[in-house]
């Protein structure tokens, strides 16, 4: 039992998915991505055990490439929020139709697949690959069921698909050029290689390019909004729950210990580029008439300041930055979510036609209201701990950084209450508006739930993360 | 053992607010109520039972219950204290807590949410209580936004009225602000302390050993400071207090009267050996309270909303506190942190009975007479007045003349601004008496067929703040007092208590000869020219500034607000497309060379070969000549 | 014995031949009538054919001039096949002037 | 040996059937016969253990022919490539079944070539090999007299052609002079000793110029786009894989065979023509709506893909045959794709594609890996073919290209993805119709095959 367990189940998930037909579709999704959660529970468990959940196998002679899938702390808690959030995801969009479902549902296990991959490989080549394959399904599923006039999806699309790929491109190289280097892909064996200063900046720049685009920092960012409001919800949460902090997670397992010189020594600039984008995305928030477009500058918002974490360089920073990656991931996906609840009981995705909704809809408002509170980092929901830690790791840096920072509470506090206002309170909407049922329901109460528990326990994962990431820590100060 | 009463006393309200929220809707009628106070008296019952046990044994009350958070050189415990300080929170938070939700029971009896009311309302209860009972920064800044976020809930109860959600999200933004200068001030304790326990940080600064410069703890101080300004309405973080007027009125009562607003005197008190490191920052503390004491109190001279008045005159209040806080004062702010708890929400409470009474009138200018028909209202809320107004034997006085007494030790002209603050307070409030409760009823006939005295369940809680606005100055009376007694153990500098002399009866004979001033001027305008503020077209020169609360609405919005979204259009119609029209730009160049291309694909074979002997010229060159 | 390309030099049968081939070249480019310019093609092979018998005989080797046979057999060929072509060009537009035949660019 | 024997055999069987009209047996004899001469041929390659091409080889007819793993490998792919082109052609050609065994044994006889082209050992029969592969390109192309744009295709190709077998001959003559010999292994004797003439250079860059037509570089590349929009689509598919490959093989093993060190300047060229040919190719095929056109031109670019293994020739042998399987597989499926949407109807305007994601969704979903692989993503083995290049070049310490080929990989997605878009993003405009088993079958395989090779690279790097 090791991990490679986790990707075979989602791979066979997705194949059983397409073959399943249209009408079972959801329902094996469903049951293969719960699996694969299930899975990946026991490989913590494992590892917890201290067993060895790692797995090797030699794929190509020349050059050097071995499908290594590693399972640390810091990766597998990464997967856990995969399979986690995929799981949910299909759970929430089980009550929409799409046409054409079978091939839906199986790019999203293909997609949970790739990205679980890009988690796990500890081979610069392989997780370029799925790096890479995570890119194709989103693709197709923003492409093929997105809303919106399709030519501008179309345009907006294509741009986020140019994008990437050509960030990650010069990725590629700089792992082949350090394979020139060292003979070998293994993340191990990449940072042990003693690379001069200006080739570790450049090797720095490429992957810096590729993450950049990924998660989006500014000025790297345009694409994001577009693609947020035209793809499909389900798309959105992927890209905004999981896909982004794959990029970051990549940050601190690749970039960081493969070029730490550059890292140290531009690391103000960073931060305060990924700081800049904090207030940037926030104040853009103010400005959004769509709603998706809004969730999407917040987000742009909050993984500025994940990200600004991750280049402090400090423990708290990265342990902010993973910890927020999961509070963020879960509470961004049931943002999304209930925008899609609305957005679908009224279908439009214009702020100003909503409103007046909480008269009709006490349960979805408390909700709603809790993931925005716990949005803007309210004290006691798992968000807190994350921006906390990653607000104390930018103090240590420099205060006044911190400082700027810090005005993500304000200004996060200012928009989403702003939005929270216009869309649900005022006097009643014209048009009705149905309760949640009992299967959103559900799907937010899950949500929340790990929010408030980890919240005030964050302990369990504290300690699961922790040796990883002083590891990372060892090798970006080697 | 402990532990558990400790657990009760915290989470009785919270089982409170799960049980309204869920099952609140099917409860009917008043149960939603008497759950909710029931949920708050049991709280009250479980301080009282501490109280009494640490009052005796001076022994704390630590319950340290598992790890929270990580940080680089500490961690962070879920961890409650309950100590002296606390303890005497706790006791009029619960206590006053509990009336207040019995008043409500009959004041919102007829709302269609009543159940969330009370939810929300135990909710904020079993934060404050959070926010009280931590045992280090953390703890009390989970309580300290909870807080913010009930006030939130509570002010915009009414949430189908824009204005009134507009004043929740102002009130909950202006808290923000402060609550990051409180998040810097913690970061800063923590590189310093290594820690955010309240007990360590204090062993550590008594130990004397500081790594530290101190003016790492003066900024932090500062920073604490901007947190307090934030919670307890300072200048200049004070404007969302009055609106949060919107909110229902015992909300006023508990949470912007009584407990919320003091939670900054708590914390600098809390952290009184921290500030007392940092004089200048108490210098600051003071001359804020001071000025804050002093604008608000002006202000309050001329509003016509009952409630408004209310606001300012607490706005006004807690500046005299934080005048003590900053002249390193503590017992005293605390001292008066009781007994404005207990008169302001009695005035709060009165004001509520008058606009229940009114049927939602709340404009001073169309009550008038109404002494006649609510007796009770009216004896209460004039022995809060008398008490606010600082005329012994009322509770108010004493505190009020220790703080301008401490002051007139220590720098005279904040003594000045005090005293002037307090004759401004004898005014409007009496003004308020004056307008609301003599002379001839002066609204419609329809509200007068209607006025009646409000039933028991508001007058109870009247009648009992009341009796404790009369008599709470006992529990520090100059000269002996209770109350420091009690509070030493948690008060590192002791603050030299001035033996009664000459000079302490003749402030005392000024300040209430000041009192009578105010209410003397009050008395002349309302009673003897019976005059009645006029509309507000009226009012012209320095009274429109003071009506108009100086403009800092409007000035913050010019200065602060507007900017913003100004430079959101900016980033939105400027940055936002110019990024994106490059990277848009490289596409298009791609594309227009790709024009290039297929021109010269002219389909001339001629062509053709004429570029292809080109080439083949072009690389002979280069091979063979180019050497 | 006594070789004629002693006398002369192997240089100018190259210089020789190459003028040969840019006279077909320049035919190639110039001419715009199909017939003419596979005459000028069959001259540049033709010069290549004369360059590799007087190399053949410079190296006193016959693989030259079996690849000249070789060559020539290959130029019959392509030529049958090009007029081929160039009759059905005729059949469809009547003229065989190679600037008619602008259909297909961009 | 024994293959192109057979091949040709094979060739003149078809022809032969046709006379005792066996018309029915042509193209089932032909696939077995091909598979059959596959196996022939696969029972040649030695082993893993070989990894220099020059060891390990078997010469016939003294030095005609040599035999070795990057002959065999090479000729296989094109034994497979050509199956696939047998399999397209009943089909394409129903119109006119009489000149199904014609068409079929050109097709064979352009095989013999091109596996000439990659097992010379002798001037002489490279020559002829890569005679045989034009001239019956040129009838190929040529082969619908009815129409104009097919006659002037043909009249194109051949002009440009003959006039680059020209130079080609005229450099074979020059080598010829300089070492006085037409065998690969004399004239690397003669050139390692020195004993070369001056003349011996710029032959060999006459036929680098020969060929660097055959392969369609810039600026020798005027003649592709044209000539694969006029000719008949199956025809194209030809050129565009199978010839296109076999020049590359053949200048690939002659430049190893030959000149063992270029000068720099030739190397500069070659990066030049390469460079230019990326840009020029991923450029102008953006704007072309003709997918044959498009296919042109991407077909352009990736022939400056492949120049690059000439920046660090002695290791490149591998990546070389890896990038043209990978390339041609992708091709293949691509072109079956194109036909069975266009038939030999002569419209292969993009449009239509459209909505082919739901009028067929399985050639649609060949199609797109085929672009997908030509674009160079993960999986499929255009990426793999990518990486081995980008790998290769690095470590000839070529950074610059290598930048210069990651910019172009980006251009070429924006035109492989045009077509995605419109065959999943637009409305179909034709009505369906049935698509003949063979294409489909054609195009499965080819992108499996394709997949199979992403997969398991070691599948054929391991013999070079």
């Amino acid at each position: 039992m090791d991990v490679s367990f986790i990707l075979i189940t989602l791979l066979i998930g997705a194949a059983a998915t397409y073959f399943a037909g249209n009408k079972w579709a959801s329902k094996v999704a469903l049951l293969f991505s719960v699996a694969a959660f299930a899975v990946t529970l026991c490989t913590v468990n494992l590892l917890n055990n201290g067993e060895n959940v790692n797995s090797v196998t030699r794929w190509i002679k020349n050059p050097m490439i071995s499908i290594s899938l590693v399972g640390d702390g810091l990766s597998l808690i990464m997967v856990l929020l995969t399979t986690s959030l995929t799981a949910i995801i299909i759970l929430a969009t089980l009550k929409n139709t799409f046409k054409n479902a079978k091939s839906f549902y199986a790019l999203i296990l293909f997609m949970a697949f790739a990205m679980v991959g890009t988690f796990l490989s500890a081979d610069g080549f392989v997780y370029y690959i799925f790096w890479e394959l995570s890119l194709i399904p989103i693709y197709f599923i923003a492409l093929i069921w997105g809303g919106g006039e399709a030519e501008a999806r179309k345009k907006d699309v294509i741009k986020f698909f140019i994008y990437t790929f050509a960030g990650s491109l010069f990725m590629l190289v700089a792992f082949i050029y350090l394979y020139q280097k060292t003979g070998s892909f293994t993340n191990g064996a990449l940072v042990r290689v003693n690379l001069t200063d200006k080739e570790q900046f450049w090797i720095f720049l490429a992957f810096f390019l590729a993450y950049a685009i990924k998660i989006p920092i500014i000025p790297f960012h345009t694409w994001q909004a577009n693609v947020y409001q035209k793809a499909p919800s389900a798309g959105t949460m992927l890209l905004s729950g999981i896909m982004l902090k794959m990029a970051i997670y990549s940050i601190i397992r690749w970039q960081l210990p493969l070029a730490p010189a550059p890292a140290k020594e531009y690391m103000h600039v960073l931060i305060i580029l990924c700081v800049a984008g904090v207030i940037y995305g926030s104040i853009l928030a103010l400005k959004q008439q769509d709603l998706k477009k809004l969730l999407a500058y917040s987000s742009l918002a909050h993984v500025g300041l994940i990200a600004a974490g991750a280049y402090t360089l400090t423990l708290d920073g990265l342990r902010g930055a993973v910890l927020q990656m999961i509070a963020h991931g879960f509470v961004v996906v049931g943002l999304f979510y209930a925008a899609e609840i609305i957005i679908r009981r009224y279908n439009t995705t214009e702020i100003s036609e909503m409103g007046g909704i909480r008269i009709q809809t006490p349960r979805f408002t408390s909700m709603f209201m809790i993931l925005v509170l716990a949005s803007v980092a309210l004290p006691a929901t798992f968000n807190f701990i994350g921006e906390f830690e990653l607000l104390y790791s930018l103090a240590q840096t420099n205060i006044w950084i911190a400082v700027l920072g810090g005005t993500t509470i304000i200004l996060g506090a200012f928009y989403m209450l702003r939005m929270f206002q216009q869309v649900m309170l005022g006097e009643q909407n014209a048009k009705p508006f149905a309760d949640v049922t009992f299967g959103e329901g559900f799907v937010f109460v899950t949500i929340i739930g790990i929010l408030l528990f980890f919240g005030l326990y964050p302990k369990p994962i504290i300690d699961f993360i922790t040796p990883a990431l002083e590891n990372t820590l060892n090798l970006i100060n080697r | 053992m402990e532990t558990n009463l400790a657990l009760l006393l915290l989470l009785a309200p919270f089982i409170g607010f799960l049980i309204n929220v869920f099952a609140g809707k099917k409860l009917s009628g008043n149960l939603p109520g008497i759950l909710g106070t029931v949920a708050v008296a049991t709280s009250f019952a479980v301080t009282l039972s501490f109280f009494l046990q640490v009052s005796s044994s001076k022994e704390p009350v630590m319950i340290d219950l598992f790890e929270w958070m990580q940080l680089r050189n500490f961690k962070v415990n879920i961890a409650f204290q309950l100590d002296q300080l606390s303890l005497l929170w706790l006791m009029f938070v619960t206590g006053i807590g509990t009336l207040i939700h019995m008043y409500s029971i009959s004041y919102m009896h007829d709302d269609e949410n009543v159940h969330k009311f009370f939810a929300y309302l135990n909710l904020f209860v079993f934060f404050m209580i959070t926010l009280v009972m931590g045992s280090n920064l953390l703890i009390m800044f989970i309580g300290w936004e909870g807080v913010g976020l009930c006030s939130y809930l509570l002010i915009g109860f009414w949430y189908k009225n824009h204005d009134y959600n507009d004043a929740a999200k102002k009130a909950f933004i202006m808290n923000r602000i402060g609550d990051l200068g409180f998040l810097i001030g913690i970061f800063i304790l923590g590189f310093i302390f290594n820690s955010l326990d309240y007990t360590v940080i204090r062993t550590a600064i008594e130990s004397g050993k500081l790594l530290q410069p101190s003016w790492g703890i003066s900024i932090a101080a500062l920073c604490l400071f901007i947190g307090a300004c934030g919670k307890s309405a300072q200048i200049p973080l004070y404007t969302w207090l009055p609106d949060a007027m919107a909110g229902p009125t015992p909300v006023s009562a508990l949470i912007h009267a009584a407990t919320m607003v003091t939670a900054g005197i708590f914390m600098i008190t809390r952290l009184n050996f921290l500030f007392d490191l940092a004089p200048e920052v108490q210098n600051i503390i003071a001359i804020v309270g001071a000025v804050t004491s002093l604008i608000a109190a002006s202000i309050g001279l001329i509003q016509n909303d009952i409630k408004k008045v209310l606001a300012y005159s607490t706005v006004s209040q807690l500046g005299l506190m934080f005048l003590a806080l900053g002249l390193g004062a503590y017992q005293i702010a605390v001292f008066h942190v009781i007994t404005h708890a207990f008169f302001k929400a009695c005035l709060f409470l009165g004001s509520g009975s008058v606009i229940h009474a009114m049927h939602g009138e709340q404009d001073m200018r169309y009550m008038g007479g109404l002494r006649k028909v609510m007796k009770v209202t009216f004896i209460t809320f004039l022995i809060s007045t008398l008490a606010i107004s600082g005329l012994p034997p009322f509770s108010g006085f004493f505190s009020k003349d220790e703080i301008l007494m401490t002051a007139f030790h220590d720098n005279k002209p904040l003594w000045v601004i005090g005293s002037v603050a307090s004759i401004m307070t004898a005014f409007y409030m009496f003004r308020l008496l004056y307008l609301t409760f003599y002379k001839d009823f002066r609204g419609t006939e329809e509200q007068k067929k209607h006025l009646h005295e409000s039933p028991g369940l508001i007058t109870f809680p009247l009648i009992v703040l009341a009796i404790l606005a009369l008599v709470g100055g006992a529990i520090s009376l100059p000269g002996n007092s209770w109350l420091n007694e009690y509070l030493a153990p948690v008060i590192a500098k002791q603050s030299e208590h001035h033996h009664m002399g000459t000079t302490e009866y003749m402030l005392m004979g000024v300040a209430i000869i000041g009192a009578f001033i105010g209410i003397g001027l009050a008395y002349a305008k309302y009673i003897k020219q019976s005059s009645v503020p006029g509309q507000d077209s009226e009012i012209t020169g320095f009274a429109k500034v003071l009506y108009n609360k100086f403009y800092v609405d409007e000035i913050y919005t010019a200065l602060i607000v507007k900017p913003i979204y100004a430079l959101g259009s900016f980033f939105k119609n400027a940055i936002e497309v110019a990024i994106s029209g490059f990277i848009f730009g490289l596409g298009k160049l791609a594309n227009v060379l790709g024009t290039e291309g297929k021109t010269l694909q002219n389909g001339s074979i001629g062509f053709y070969l004429f570029a292809f002997v080109l080439g083949i010229c072009s690389i002979i060159v280069y091979i063979f000549l180019a050497k | 014995m006594e070789n004629i390309l002693q006398q002369i030099g192997i240089e100018n049968y190259i210089y020789l031949s190459t003028l040969l081939f840019c006279v077909g070249v320049f035919g190639v480019l110039f001419r715009r009538n199909a017939i003419v310019m596979f005459m000028s093609i069959e001259i540049m092979l033709n010069a290549v054919n004369l360059l590799l018998v007087a190399f053949s005989t410079y190296h006193q080797d016959a693989a030259g001039q079996v690849f000249v046979f070789f060559s020539m057999a290959v130029a019959a060929a392509e030529v049958a096949v090009g007029l081929a072509i160039l009759v059905a060009i005729y059949r469809n537009l009547n003229n065989i002037d190679i600037d008619s035949l602008k259909k297909l660019k961009g | 040996m024994t293959t192109l024997i057979a091949i040709a055999g094979l060739g003149i069987i078809c022809l032969i059937a046709e006379i005792f009209n066996l018309r029915k047996a042509i193209v089932p004899v032909t696939i077995i016969g091909l598979l059959a001469i596959l196996c022939l041929n696969l029972v040649n390659i030695p082993g893993v253990h070989v990894a220099n091409l020059n060891m390990e080889q078997r010469s016939f007819y003294n030095n005609m022919i040599i035999q070795n793993n990057y002959g065999t490998l090479f000729s296989s792919l094109f034994i497979v490539l050509t199956t696939f082109l047998v399999a397209l052609s009943p089909d394409f050609h129903k119109e006119h079944k009489a000149k199904l065994s014609d068409f079929i044994s050109i097709k064979l006889f352009l095989l013999a070539g091109a596996v000439a082209m990659v097992s010379f050992g002798n001037m002489a029969m490279f020559f002829l090999g890569i005679e045989i592969l034009s001239i019956s390109l040129y009838v190929l192309a040529a082969s619908e007299p009815k129409n104009v744009s097919s006659n002037e295709a043909g009249m194109k190709y051949f002009l440009m052609g003959s006039f680059a077998s020209g130079l080609i001959l005229f450099g074979i003559a020059l080598i010829y002079g300089a070492t006085g010999a037409f065998d690969i292994a004399a004239i690397y004797e003669a050139v390692s000793t020195g004993a070369a003439k001056g003349w011996f250079f710029p032959g060999v860059v006459l036929l680098t110029i020969g060929l660097l037509f055959k392969i369609a570089a810039v600026p020798f590349h005027f003649w592709a786009p044209d000539v694969y929009e006029g000719s008949p689509a199956l025809t194209t598919a030809t050129m565009s894989t199978l010839a296109k490959v076999a020049a590359m093989a053949a200048f690939y093993k002659l430049m190893r065979g030959i000149n063992l060190e270029v000068p720099g300047t030739y190397v500069t060229v070659l990066i030049i023509v390469s460079v230019l040919s990326m840009f020029v190719g991923n450029l102008t095929a953006l704007k072309q709506n003709n997918v044959k056109r498009m296919l042109a031109f991407s077909g352009i670019s990736h022939a400056g893909f492949m120049l690059m293994v000439f920046l660090n020739p002695p290791v490149t042998a591998g990546t070389l045959f890896y990038y043209a399987a990978a390339y041609t597989l992708a091709g293949i499926a691509a072109f079956a794709v194109v036909i069975s949407v266009c038939g030999d109807k002569r419209n292969e305007d993009s449009f239509k594609f459209n909505g082919l994601g739901k009028t067929n969704p399985l050639m649609a979903a060949v199609l797109t890996s085929a672009l997908l692989s030509m674009a160079g993503i993960p999986i499929f083995s255009g990426f793999f073919a990518k990486f081995f290049l980008f790998n290769q070049a690095l470590k000839a310490g070529q950074v610059a290209i290598v930048i210069i080929a990651v910019v172009n990989s980006i251009i070429s997605v924006g035109y492989y993805f045009k077509l995605i878009l419109a065959m999943y993003t637009k409305e179909s405009t034709e009505e369906k119709q049935a698509v003949p088993f063979a294409y489909t079958a054609v195009a499965v395989v080819a992108i499996l095959l394709n997949i199979l090779l992403g997969i398991f690279p070691d599948m054929v790097l391991a013999y070079l």
